[in-house]
């Protein structure tokens, strides 16, 4: 077990001079087989390793990482967790995965900064504003904290937003969820991958899966850039390289992959203390404990797998956001980049089975994976170790693509989700 | 005093005739014209800038050019702020008031400073081993205000910005030498060509030293044409060859007047030359970040260029032939190098400088001063093999190497490789269209550089095959400049405090991935982006896990090259201008009769006509029951309008919509639903058959664009053989819709013949026409359940129409009337709203239009999917009518409906509710699950916690059998 | 609202801008760009001009009129009198493979003429979308869809939809408060 | 930001077209199964590479067109009409 972390042992480490501390994750090389490997050392990947050893005592697991863990869409995103869905079987599942974060500093003994800061959503018309009466009414029916805000709530929480009756886009009040908030993407990829390499889990970088090895039709393994790995049961955590992966397995997926970008301010001092989404403009912006004013809106509406995105849509993501916070205009980008996310047609993952024996699929999550991290290693986990789908996962399988039980979240918001 | 202003001919950008008073932390000092912010705080011997981010050390200035880490201040004028400036780029001008950041309640008292002594407790990443109890949030705020740098104004300036976009054939991003030679020859070979300057003048290095061969190049760049645009900086190399730089207009403060601050220029270059030098490495060693240590190249520019003295008494650190230059140059400007300090055996030592003292194998073991160096001592790089040796001093100038500025090569795609004898990340072949030069290209030695530069410039005008670059002429560096045996906080990246120590924590918890170090360390991650960080950090990383610096390698190079404002990136798109909002052509008409503008889509249209005193409501409530009683007047010109024309229409829109539109005769019109390929609504409308061949096809107002693109894309992708035309004429029309029992009278006061009137014109029926000489084209059509003619015309003429009905309107006690009363007599009728009633799952069968789907032969757009399983499950949620249980209480629009309190299976939720005047109780639509088969039954409706009872009632509530309409 | 439609000129950094109400406009729309043009050669004397360009009626003609290309399958016809539309119309009717639909009201002209025109129109659109004399572009201005004819080098005409040129005239005003200033 | 070659008005930036995803889906009969229903709807192979698109020139001409284009590197091969089958 590595050394536990608390502000006694941060003391002792000083007087030691930071030399006591062990490895965050033991730095595993491929063993020849495991009961499961998970493919995708990102979020979703190490969440799903960690809760096989931690739920199911399955710890002959290795996660195989094509670069360093934790650096595709999990070191890109904006941050933010919240359990804002209208369909119960979203707001079950995306609120299972808020109530994971609550508790996954102690959990896994790592600070992941979790700040339940509040989201307000921003009405810029009274439709708006009734359809966040549908929204705040459908979360409550589900069991989650959701209320309406008056203009002169959404005024005191939000400093500099535009709320003159002369906006371009006008604001006529809000919703809110309290328990939302942001978390440090990089500490929840490695506060799962130390806890799970401390319960057994092989964490294994620079290993690029490159083909699946089958008997009679079954997966058994991978050829990686590191040799071939049995196993019995392999799990796709790749969120931007699921199709790419699908292929190689002989297995088509409905998802498109987009660049979703994501640009920071330079820091400065505390200026905005909430989350802000406008589904109006599509723009979404919170302040980093550094300091940076964190900002994302819309995808690159054409497929890529460029993790750059296009300037173009830069502007517009600044637009959006400074039709709203006008001040911001002599503020400075310090630095812009995407991620690559899978877009399916109904904005909600894909988490279970497949048609291909022995091959299980995370995928689909589009602009909402980081916040669906816990329970998409949770329930992958669970169909993992036990062959049979999480009910949470239940309403989320390839087949609804056939059977047309889509669950379109964005659709009935009527927001680019 | 440590800082003083050189004599002549020192300070080639400066103008000594024209001093500069401005203001820095409330205290008035003198500049000249010329200076830079830092320039001027150096002449007046201003040490201390700022404070570090976490551990609040005390910082000055460090370099004079975009990688100054640790010179950042907010610029102040009243209210109006612009946060993290580097002092290093802000242009000197007169009423300038600068002030330092991160610090409380002054620069020179910073309570913060108290991180310092506890600096042992806050190693890289200590926030992820506690804080974990009771949560983070508690101690966030404190965290926070500790953390950040500048602080913005919630003041919106006057300042606007704009864009242009150029086509060139060769853009030079980077004026020096080799800029300047690539360019000029480049345009002697015929090409276009555009060289950007980041500073006030072309010349680069050797420019602020008066360089002859660069004031020719310059000149002859000049008569061949080149455009030079100075202040100009390339941030950006994106898709296709497009370069994007910022250019510094105005450098009057922020403030409230108007004034073109900064303009954003897009270039498409058929190639690219990247010519923007090279930075400059620092030294580790103990309290290496004291303020009076600087680089060795910067405190040369201060002296040539600003005619700054940084200091009178000065030790060099070095790692680089290039010390020795800067050794000369500073004694021939009368400053004492006490001595130059060389970390390298003296094997790897290529040149010397006379009268000065320099030591081999010798680097610097401990720095005197707090607040600013006032002596160090050397030590010998083994530790032991000489005496310590203390010297008196009040500067220290780092040279460590370079470190090329290959950020634009990395953004277009270049790779880079690792040159081991400079220490240093070179360019490894070319990106596609991006060719480097001079330094940024690894090229040190002057004449290889101009001669590579030129060759390069003319080959690419000609589009002959590119010159490999001559790399070489930096002389040996070590990788690495830190001594082992000495002790103290050896600060890599000065910003964000980010220590030796730290990159050794990284490295033994596996964070060893450079992409681990930064994001775990934070180093590089600061405003400077490390860009004097960078090349230490992933040499320490290399050295703790016994890897070579190539193998540890860079992180990726993201846009902007450095900091660009966000007003520039967008340009125009800012307040009315960020999205158009569409006018009704009568929009004063509507002004001066009190309509209440609101937004609907991205339209401005009346909400209502409120008379003095009433609310929105009131007046909605009180058009609608006069419109019921006798008239009402709206405008309908956003009403999406279509021509859709051609042999093979009528089977076209057969194949486009839900219902059958090729059975229409001439005149007759009929509504109808689009679904997409999903089988969801999307739009709705009334399709008119004008003749035999043409259609008059209405949308929604916010459809229109999508139907006109939808339309389209089947006819060009799908049904290629069809023979129609479709072409949107929503512009071209006004249309004033004129409802009541009394819609036809008006109509006949206005001047309209009989042939209107209802038994001529019968309900769902199209005319043309004429009023007034004008061509009219009448469609009866009602959205309110009462009499109604929508009347088009072109859309010039609206005015006059809407002013000769009103008058009939008025004399009959009607009104004009909104879309908020217009919502509330299509509720009464229980019309659909799409977007409204129904959202992005709402299939037809689940509003009453699944009746004669299968009848009809065209497989229309979305058919397939009502086969689909889910739009056969009896769970549906299906449009029904919903009354309170009392006849009084509103159901508020988006309450659920569930039998049992939250948390519960919601069965429904309410879309559409007003309180309805004509029948004095409210009414409202629902979505609820069996919806169909639960007439009559109660229901309870939850809204934020209160609960309503309601009956599940069929609609329409008023008129049901449409006496009224088909009158 | 500062940018109502009938405000007057605006001048500023050598470029006068109108708004032209005046003008009468219709789409010729056809399956096939031959048939088409020996129509409007008979009916107007003119071809149908090819991709991307403009003609213009020869100054002898009686009621003069331009024709604009705005895709394979429409050219724009502009007209200062109703004449030319009319005679097209008729000649359009009962045909089963080109028409005329009429626009007039629905497409504005705003008129960019003078020293400044270029400049003006760098910083409206982007590249490819600017015209050179004789061509007709139609691309993203100011972030709307607008055909800009290329009538002369210092002077354009562009063409916008109604609902929009209140948009393209604000952007219109914004930039040539601007010009004034610098260049 | 890319510079897409419109078919007929050339080379225009990237924010004057709308994509319209994978090139060459013909629509299945109404007799089709649920799978091949689904397979042209949502199912898509999404190469990391050279993929056959469809582009709208919106802002211009409004033509549909097809284009040959690298997802990683955007680099752009080929430029088609519409109705023309898939090169190669």
């Amino acid at each position: 077990m590595p050394n536990r972390y608390s502000a006694w042992s941060l003391l002792r480490g000083a007087l030691a001079g930071h030399r006591n501390w062990q490895g965050a994750w033991r730095e595993a090389t491929p063993k020849p087989r495991y009961d499961v490997i998970v493919v995708g050392g990102g979020g979703h990947g190490l969440a799903t390793a960690y809760y096989l050893a931690k739920n199911h005592r399955v710890t002959n697991v290795a996660v195989l990482e094509r670069g360093w863990i934790g650096g595709g869409n999990t070191g890109r995103n904006t941050t933010i967790v919240r359990s804002n869905y209208l369909y119960p079987e979203s707001a079950r599942l995306y609120d299972f995965s808020l109530k994971l974060y609550e508790g996954l500093s102690r959990d896994l003994n790592y600070n992941i900064m979790l700040s339940q800061r509040a989201l307000v959503m921003l009405a810029h018309s009274r439709h708006d504003l009734d359809s966040m009466a549908r929204w705040a009414n459908a979360m409550r029916m589900n069991g989650i904290d959701a209320d309406l805000l008056s203009l002169e709530e959404v005024r005191s929480r939000v400093p500099g937003l535009d709320t003159s009756s002369g906006a371009r886009i006008p604001v006529l009040g809000g919703f809110t969820q309290r328990r939302a908030g942001t978390a440090r993407h990089d500490a929840v990829a490695w506060g799962y991958a130390r806890a799970a390499s401390a319960l057994g889990v092989d964490i294994i970088q620079n290993c690029e899966v490159r083909g699946f090895l089958k008997e009679g039709g079954r997966v058994c393994g991978v050829q990686t850039s590191l040799g071939d790995i049995r196993a019995e049961r392999v799990g796709i955590a790749a969120a931007g390289h699921s199709s790419v992966l699908a292929e190689l397995a002989g297995l088509r997926l409905p998802v498109t992959s987009y660049a979703l970008q994501a640009l920071v301010s330079e820091p400065l001092k505390p200026l905005l203390d909430t989350v802000v989404l406008s589904p109006g403009t599509g723009g979404y912006l919170s302040q980093s404990d550094k300091g940076e004013l964190v900002i994302g809106a819309m995808l690159d509406l054409f497929p890529s797998y460029a993790q750059r995105g296009s300037f173009a849509v830069t502007q517009q993501i600044l637009a959006s956001i400074l039709a709203l916070f006008p001040a911001y205009a002599r503020l400075k980008m310090l630095r812009q980049w995407a991620g690559i996310v899978d877009v399916v047609h109904d904005s909600s993952p894909i988490i279970g089975r497949t048609p291909v024996p022995g091959l299980f699929i995370n995928c689909g999550w589009g602009t909402g994976g980081f916040k669906g991290i816990p329970v998409g290693g949770y329930t992958l986990a669970h169909v993992l170790a036990t062959g049979e789908d999480h009910p949470l996962a239940e309403p989320f399988q390839l087949e609804r693509f056939i059977s047309g039980r889509l669950i379109d979240e964005a659709a009935a918001s009527g927001i680019a989700h | 005093m440590s800082g003083t202003r050189l004599g002549e001919p020192y300070g080639r950008r400066i103008d000594r005739s024209r001093p500069i008073s401005f203001m820095f932390n409330g205290r008035v000092l003198a500049g000249l014209q010329g200076d830079t912010l830092a320039s001027a705080l150096l002449a007046n011997g201003v040490r201390l800038v700022g404070r570090s981010f976490k551990l609040h050390r005390p910082r000055g200035i460090f370099a004079a050019g975009i990688e100054e880490p640790t010179g950042i201040v907010d610029l102040v004028d009243g209210r109006h702020r612009t946060p993290d400036e580097r002092a290093t780029l802000v242009e000197l001008v007169d009423g300038l008031a600068a002030e330092s950041v991160n610090c409380w309640p002054s620069v020179g008292f910073d309570l913060g400073a108290v991180n310092g002594w506890f600096s042992p407790l806050l190693p890289a990443g200590f926030y992820y081993k506690t804080f974990k109890w009771p949560g983070w949030r508690p101690f966030e705020p404190a965290i926070r205000r500790m953390a950040g740098l500048g602080r913005a104004s919630l003041e919106r300036g006057g300042e606007v910005y704009e864009e242009i976009s150029e086509n060139v054939d060769l853009l030079v991003a980077g004026s020096g030498i080799a800029g300047l030679a690539a360019a000029a020859a480049a345009a002697e070979a015929g090409a276009r060509t555009v060289l950007l300057c980041a500073g006030r003048e072309p010349g680069g290095a050797l420019g602020w030293r008066g360089d002859a061969e660069v004031g020719d190049l310059l000149v002859r760049a000049r008569r061949a044409g080149v455009r030079i645009l100075t202040r100009t900086l390339a941030f950006g190399v994106y898709d296709h060859n497009l370069v994007c730089a910022s250019e510094r207009l105005a450098h009057v403060p922020a403030s409230a007047t108007r004034r073109l601050s900064e303009r954003l220029w897009k270039f498409r270059a058929r190639s690219i030359v990247a010519a923007q030098g090279a930075f400059e490495r620092p030294m580790l060693f103990p309290d290496n970040d004291r303020p009076g240590v600087m680089l060795a190249g910067a405190v040369d520019e201060y002296a040539h260029a600003y005619g700054v003295a940084c200091g009178r008494r000065v030790v060099i650190a070095a790692n680089c032939d290039s010390a020795y230059r800067v050794a000369e140059s500073l004694q021939a400007a009368g400053i004492e190098v006490v001595a130059l300090l060389d970390r390298r055996p003296s094997v790897d030592i290529g040149t010397h400088a006379a009268g000065v003292r320099a030591i081999a194998n010798t680097g610097i073991g401990k720095v005197i001063g707090a607040r600013s160096v006032r002596g160090c001592v050397a030590v010998p790089a083994d530790g032991h093999s000489a005496p310590r040796l203390r010297l008196e001093c009040d500067l220290i100038l780092v040279a460590g190497g370079h470190a090329p500025a290959v950020h634009l090569h990395s953004q277009a795609g270049g790779r880079l490789r690792w040159l081991a004898e400079s220490s240093m990340f070179v360019p490894d072949g070319n990106a596609r269209g991006l060719v480097s030069v001079g330094a940024c290209a690894g090229v040190f030695g002057r004449e290889a550089a101009a001669q590579h530069a030129a060759d390069v410039g003319r080959a690419l005008a000609l589009g002959f095959t590119v010159p490999a670059a001559p790399v070489g002429g930096a002389s040996r560096s070590l990788a690495s400049s830190r001594i082992a045996a000495v002790r103290g906080k050896q600060l890599v990246d000065l910003q964000n405090d980010v220590a030796v120590s730290d990159v050794e924590l990284a490295a033994r918890e596996n964070y060893r991935s450079v992409e681990h170090l930064k994001r775990y360390t934070t180093t590089g991650m600061a405003t400077d982006q490390g860009k004097t960080s960078n090349v230490n950090a992933l040499v320490l990383m290399g050295e703790f896990t016994h890897r070579e610096p190539a193998e540890v390698g860079t992180t990726r190079f993201r846009p902007p090259y450095s900091p660009v404002t966000f007003g520039a990136l967008i340009g125009r798109r800012v307040g009315a201008l960020y999205r158009p909002l569409k006018r009704l052509a009568a929009v004063e008409w509507h002004a001066r009769h009190g309509a209440l503008f609101e937004q609907f889509g991205n339209w401005s249209r009346p909400a209502a006509y409120p008379r003095s005193g009433e609310s929105l409501h009131q007046a909605a409530q009180r058009e609608a029951l006069t419109v019921r009683r006798t008239v009402g007047l709206f405008d309908g010109s956003p009403l999406g309008k279509l021509e859709v024309w051609g042999a093979d229409a009528a089977r076209f829109l057969d194949l486009m919509y839900l219902g059958t539109m090729s059975t229409l005769a001439p005149g007759q019109a009929r509504y109808g639903l689009l679904l997409n390929e999903n089988g969801v609504i999307v739009d709705d409308g009334i399709v008119a058959r004008v003749d035999e061949r043409r259609f008059w096809v209405n949308t929604t107002s916010a459809g229109i664009e999508r139907t006109a693109a939808a339309f389209e894309e089947w006819l060009q992708c799908e049904y290629t053989d069809l023979r129609v035309l479709v072409t949107p004429v929503t512009s071209r029309y006004g249309n004033a819709t004129i409802s009541g029992p009394k819609a036809f009278e008006v109509m006949a006061a206005a001047g309209f013949g009989a042939e209107f009137s209802p038994q001529a014109t019968r309900h769902m029926t199209l005319h043309d026409g004429h009023w007034r000489g004008v061509p009219v084209r009448v469609l009866r059509a009602s959205f309110t359940g009462e009499l109604s003619y929508e009347i088009n015309l072109p859309a010039g003429e609206t005015e006059q129409l809407l002013q000769a009905l009103a008058e009939g309107v008025e004399t009959r006690e009607g009104c004009l009337y909104g879309i908020e009363a217009l919502e509330i007599l299509r509720t009464e009728k229980g019309y659909l709203h799409v977007g409204t009633d129904t959202d992005g799952t709402t299939l037809p069968g689940d509003v009453g239009f699944a009746r004669g789907i299968d009848r009809k032969a065209a497989n229309f757009v979305g058919r397939r999917s009502l086969l689909r399983p889910a739009a056969r499950d009896p769970q549906r949620l299906r449009l029904v009518g919903l009354a309170p249980l009392d006849g009084r209480t509103l159901l508020p629009t988006g309450a659920q409906i569930a039998n049992a309190p939250p948390p519960t299976q919601t069965e429904g939720h309410v879309t559409s509710s007003y309180p309805s005047p004509s029948l004095g109780s409210p009414v409202a639509l629902a979505m609820l699950a069996r919806g169909g088969e639960r007439l009559g039954e109660q229901v309870t409706v939850h809204h934020l916690g209160r609960r309503i009872e309601a009956r599940v009632v069929s609609t329409p509530f008023v008129d049901p059998k449409g006496e009224r309409l088909h009158g | 609202m500062d940018n109502r439609l009938d405000s007057q000129p605006l001048r500023a950094g050598g470029v006068t801008v109108e708004l032209d109400r005046s003008t009468r406009v219709a789409a010729l729309r056809y399956f096939d760009g031959a048939t088409a043009s020996t129509l409007v050669r008979t009916v107007l004397g003119e071809p149908l001009p090819e991709v991307q360009r403009v003609i213009r009626s020869a100054s002898t003609a009686g009621e003069p009129f331009i024709l604009a290309w705005r895709g394979p399958r429409e050219t724009w016809i502009l007209a200062a009198s109703e004449g030319p539309l009319e005679r097209l119309e008729a000649a359009c009717a009962g045909k089963d493979d080109v028409c005329l639909v009429v626009q007039t009201d629905g497409i504005l002209g705003i008129h960019a003429s003078g020293t400044g025109t270029p400049e003006l129109l760098r910083r409206l659109g982007s590249f490819g979308s600017v015209p050179h004399r004789g061509e007709a572009r139609t691309g993203r201005f100011a972030d709307v869809a607008v055909t800009v004819l290329g009538l002369d080098d210092r002077e354009a005409l562009l063409l916008v939809e109604r609902v929009y040129a209140e948009h393209l005239l604000g952007w219109v005003r914004e930039t040539l408060l601007d010009m004034n200033g610098g260049e | 930001m890319m510079q897409i070659p419109c078919i007929y008005c050339g080379p225009r930036d990237e924010s004057e077209f709308v994509c319209g995803g994978t090139a060459h889906l013909t629509r299945p009969p109404l007799e089709s199964d649920d799978r091949q229903w689904a397979e042209y709807l949502f199912f898509r192979e999404n190469p990391k590479g050279a993929h056959l698109e469809r582009w709208r020139h919106a802002y211009g001409c409004g033509q549909w067109f097809n284009l040959e284009r690298d997802t990683v590197t955007h680099e752009i091969r080929a430029v088609y009409p519409i109705t023309q089958a898939a090169p190669r």
